[in-house]
């Protein structure tokens, strides 16, 4: 029997595999598809202090083998999502992380600290990352001094494990990631998008109504190995891997880079099933490389 | 409910200029889909579905139609598909027209628009509501389903350059279609800015398009406000159909 | 008549489109294919004082709507491309870019001054962006002070416009894109590839023998548009645009981001008449989106 | 001289576990290849195109046969191809195997190494030489064209797990054909390298795989080091073919 399961702070997963924040909204969608409680845990969309409504339309572009986003983090804020959608989520047999976003430091620890009231949420992604939004998010996330101070701060505020969601627009992503780690940080969750930017020909302007989007899906996978690859021989703190996922061999390529859980995004847009589909099939090719679990693989690419 | 099905295609025509009529046959779909529903058709070699609405739909052969525009690459590539092949799609999608028992609707669309309007039309044609239809298009070349339409009743074909029918806008012949209880609407969005202005007095239904990621509801693509306080829907969960007054264009 | 042609610093171009440094070689073997003559220009592969002979192989590897590169930067070195390449290439008609390379400043000036004694060379392309080589190239390109001090140091070095080739691996392009504006840079060039990886699961060990390699291809498309556009709003001199350019639509959605002319490198790969097709193909581009020239459409994507 | 040409597919079959025979029509490179030489071959939907040796020539039919084995997503995507397609592929690259007036030659083939040996001994059996062959492969599923070389000449079959013929590596059956005049191989780097280091003493040509970008000489990808002073050759230009003693394997 191959052992999918993965133990992480705050976070004791049957398996690795969980749909990243955004891409999966609060879960009620896919639930018509399947059993949530096959996956190792949801992410939720980002949650802020209170109702934000994003940015304006079109929010999505199409690029080669991607896509660029600029919802602009609309979520109707923490409290409605505790009220609405916690309690959802908190019936399926399956780990819950709260993606907590803000304009302020002060917001986020707000966030947190809601968050944290509930029981029913067993960790928090710290979004630092968001390239949408013109405050917060993606100045945490490219300053090694803001993010510390956040995550620093966040820590304090709360007793839940904290994921940051590292940002690879920066130059230094190892930086970015041992201030993090020195501030406290129980984990890594990285990529987020990479800034990015279509222009639509008959309009001739930016197609996205905020101009730029984050990119994702398999265009930036080989980005985000480098990134894992780079931080996990930094760090001493697990991270959970996303950027481009579409199949149980991508898992494995995340795993050997040095990640300890996955994350997919993207690829819920063109398969709903994606998640428990590769839930099946990675113990086959576990073992098809020769690994008996999860556990084994972990970083098992670096070479010195 | 929507699902993940298989669909395969019997039949690929070209109707019009740069535009493709498709017959795909599925047992779920053609029995459970309602007009004004769309399909998020997967197109090979594409990070996102299209979404495109269902046409028409015939439950003895469990067979549903759509009908496209070659737009870019997704559509173009589509248009390649040949009979036989097999579309991964989700569907039903969405929430579709509010069917009532009226007297006598209008159906006004624009363009590419016009696909949702004929499975809605002969729906409720076959309830015994007459149908009277605008069809506008940007020319001659880009007329379908003209002759579809007339079957189902009184039909006017406008065309921006009058190639074809009457010349102009839609909104153009509104005058001469007074009696009517409903009407109902898909097409660009300022043709469904100018209809809803001139038609404030009577109670009507428009389709919305917007760029999607998801397509079911999960990732906030597709929203459009409702008033000026934040509120919201979602185009591809709880429309793509809206009463004319519910949201903000 | 569609009116190809743009005048930048030492470079009046009949047409925008030329091939990027490091996927052309220096162009004997696409000469085979069609006549050099129809390009705008050509940009040789990169110059470094003496012979160089790169990474091990693997040097390559395909992802996504892209490839992994870690050439390493081989090449004959500086005078054997005087003497060998850049007499076949100035036979020509077309205008001939040399891209500078190198571990030190001096480096650097040495091949500037040894390519601007030819009198065959219309201008440089400093390459401060390489990611493939450990000394030179990305910390040049990641840091605005060394960016800004090469810059400096060769422009006093030799007469021969420069353009600064912009590193994508950076927090913030727009202090990259000034800080060498300011110490003289005649033009940019951008981007170069993204830091990857791809790690090979029947090794379990990263597929380059380099583990890192340079991302490109219509992947980084999203990216390349992005940090023009971004660059362009803050920076008065000319951009040579590129990264995942394949056909003529592509051409035109750099012109309006704000390039003023375009490379190609990757697709070349998969076309080896995609330069030529492209040339072919623009003037019914930029007419069926209004555009009478290229000039016409540079930077007309810009909104406030 | 390489051009790019448009091949279409007169056929494909399966002739081992994951191993593709395909025939292409071609005038341009049917008339010009020589063994050794390869196709460098688009594949939809992928970045980089795939070098295939030329395993066979009919230049009456106008006909090249490629065969290949199924690795990644690229080969994966090649086998679905059907007859009737066409395929874009540059060729014919490179150098291929001198072709000289010998006696007698040992033709040594690894696994999908063996194709172009193949196209080198019938074009060699014509011309009078005697052709030798030990072909190695992993298991009896893999073993392809042994008639075809058996009717060149003396043949021997190893498998490594000795489900068929003899068992273990090409290298161990080298003793029973020592009355050769060159040798001339294709496989696995470990292969060539045990090959070349058990007959130093022979005249033998080989030929190199590696991972390409251009397939033309422009990019540098394929280098091969020929000494520890920095000198090189390019695979695709230069090679795949080289004189044992030519590289550093
Ligand atoms: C609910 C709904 C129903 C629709 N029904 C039909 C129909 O019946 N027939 C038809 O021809 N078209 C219909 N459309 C529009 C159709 O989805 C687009 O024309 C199509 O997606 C364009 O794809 P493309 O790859 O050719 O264009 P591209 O411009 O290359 O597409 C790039 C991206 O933009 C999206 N996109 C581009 N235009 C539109 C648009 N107008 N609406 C939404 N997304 C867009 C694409 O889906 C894709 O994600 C409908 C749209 C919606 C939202
Ligand atoms: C000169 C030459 C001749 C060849 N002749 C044959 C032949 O006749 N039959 C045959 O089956 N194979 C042959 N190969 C190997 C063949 O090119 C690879 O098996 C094939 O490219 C794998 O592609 P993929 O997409 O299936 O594998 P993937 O691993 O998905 O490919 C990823 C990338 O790596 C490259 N790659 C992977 N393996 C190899 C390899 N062994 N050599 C070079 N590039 C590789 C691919 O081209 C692609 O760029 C030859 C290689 C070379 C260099
Ligand atoms: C539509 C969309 C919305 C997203 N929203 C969020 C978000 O709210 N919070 C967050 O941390 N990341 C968000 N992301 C980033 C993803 O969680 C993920 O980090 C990224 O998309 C890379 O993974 P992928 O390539 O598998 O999509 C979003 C991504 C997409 C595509
Ligand atoms: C194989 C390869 C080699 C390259 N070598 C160089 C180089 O020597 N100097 C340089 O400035 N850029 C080099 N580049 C970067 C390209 O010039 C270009 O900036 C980048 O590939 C983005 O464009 P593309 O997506 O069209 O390939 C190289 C790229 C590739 C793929
Ligand atoms: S497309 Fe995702 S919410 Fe509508
Ligand atoms: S593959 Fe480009 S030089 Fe050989």
């Amino acid at each position: 029997m191959t052992n999918l399961a993965v133990n992480l702070p705050g976070l004791q997963l049957k398996n690795p595999v969980m749909p990243a924040s955004g891409c999966f909204g609060f879960g009620r969608e896919y639930s018509e598809f399947y059993d949530l409680g096959k996956l190792g845990a949801v992410i939720m969309k980002a949650a802020t202090g209170s109702e934000r409504f994003g940015n304006h339309v079109p929010r999505v572009a199409e690029t080669s083998s991607g896509m660029l986003n600029a919802i602009g983090l609309q979520n109707p804020g923490v409290e409605k999502i505790i009220e609405t959608e916690v309690p959802f989520l908190a019936d399926y047999d399956t780990k819950l992380i709260a993606n907590v976003a803000g304009s302020t430091i002060e917001e986020y620890e707000l966030v947190a600290k809601t968050f944290n009231q509930t029981n029913q949420v067993h960790a928090l992604e710290l979004n630092i990352s968001c390239p949408n939004v013109k405050e917060g998010g993606s100045q945490f996330g490219t300053d090694p001094f803001m993010a510390a101070k956040v995550t620093e701060r966040v820590k304090q505020a709360n007793n839940l494990p904290v994921y940051v969601k590292l940002s690879p627009n920066v130059s230094d992503i190892i930086t970015m990631a041992k201030a993090v780690e020195a501030a406290g940080a129980d984990g890594l969750s990285m990529i987020n998008t990479l800034a990015g930017m279509q222009i639509h020909l008959p309009s001739k302007r930016p197609l996205l109504a905020n101009k730029t989007g984050g990119l994702s899906g398999p265009a930036v996978k080989p980005i985000a190995i480098r990134m894992i690859y780079e931080v996990k021989q930094h760090v001493s703190i697990p991270i959970i891997g996303m950027g481009g996922i579409s199949n149980a061999e991508d898992v494995l390529e995340f795993l050997l880079a040095g990640a300890n859980a996955v994350a997919v995004g993207t690829a819920n847009f063109q398969n709903p099933f994606i998640c428990p589909e590769i839930i099946d099939e990675l113990p086959g090719v576990l073992n098809k490389y020769g690994f008996g679990s999860v556990q084994d693989a972990v970083g098992k690419g670096i070479v010195e | 409910m929507m699902k993940n099905e298989k669909m395969q295609i019997m039949s690929v025509n070209s109707v019009a200029l740069d535009t493709i009529e498709m017959v795909l046959k599925n047992s779920y779909i053609s029995q459970t889909a309602v007009p004004g529903q769309f399909l998020h058709v997967g197109v090979d070699g594409h990070t996102l579905r299209r979404p495109i609405s269902i046409a028409d739909v015939n439950k003895q052969e469990e067979s549903v139609t759509i009908l496209f525009k070659i737009i870019g690459s997704g559509t173009r590539h589509l248009s390649s598909y040949q009979a036989g092949m097999i579309l991964n799609v989700l569907g039903p999608n969405g929430n579709g027209f509010p069917i009532q028992d009226d007297a006598t609707v209008l159906l006004i669309g624009g363009g590419i628009g016009v696909p949702p309007l004929y499975n809605l039309g002969k729906t409720l044609a076959e309830r015994g509501t007459k149908i009277i239809s605008i069809l506008g298009f940007q020319t001659a070349d880009s007329v379908f389903y003209e002759q579809k339409f007339r079957n189902l009743g009184e039909t006017y074909i406008v065309t921006n350059d009058g190639t074809y029918g009457y010349e102009g806008y839609v909104t153009d012949v509104l005058e001469l279609t007074d009696d009517f209880d409903r009407y109902y609407s898909c097409g660009p969005v300022p043709m469904l800015e100018a209809i809803t202005a001139a038609l404030k007095h009577k109670q009507g239904f428009i389709s919305l398009e917007e760029r999607m990621g998801c397509g079911v509801g999960a990732c906030f693509a597709c929203v459009i406000p409702t008033d000026t306080q934040g509120g919201y829907k979602k185009i591809c969960k709880d429309g793509p159909v809206f009463s004319a007054q519910e949201v903000m264009l």
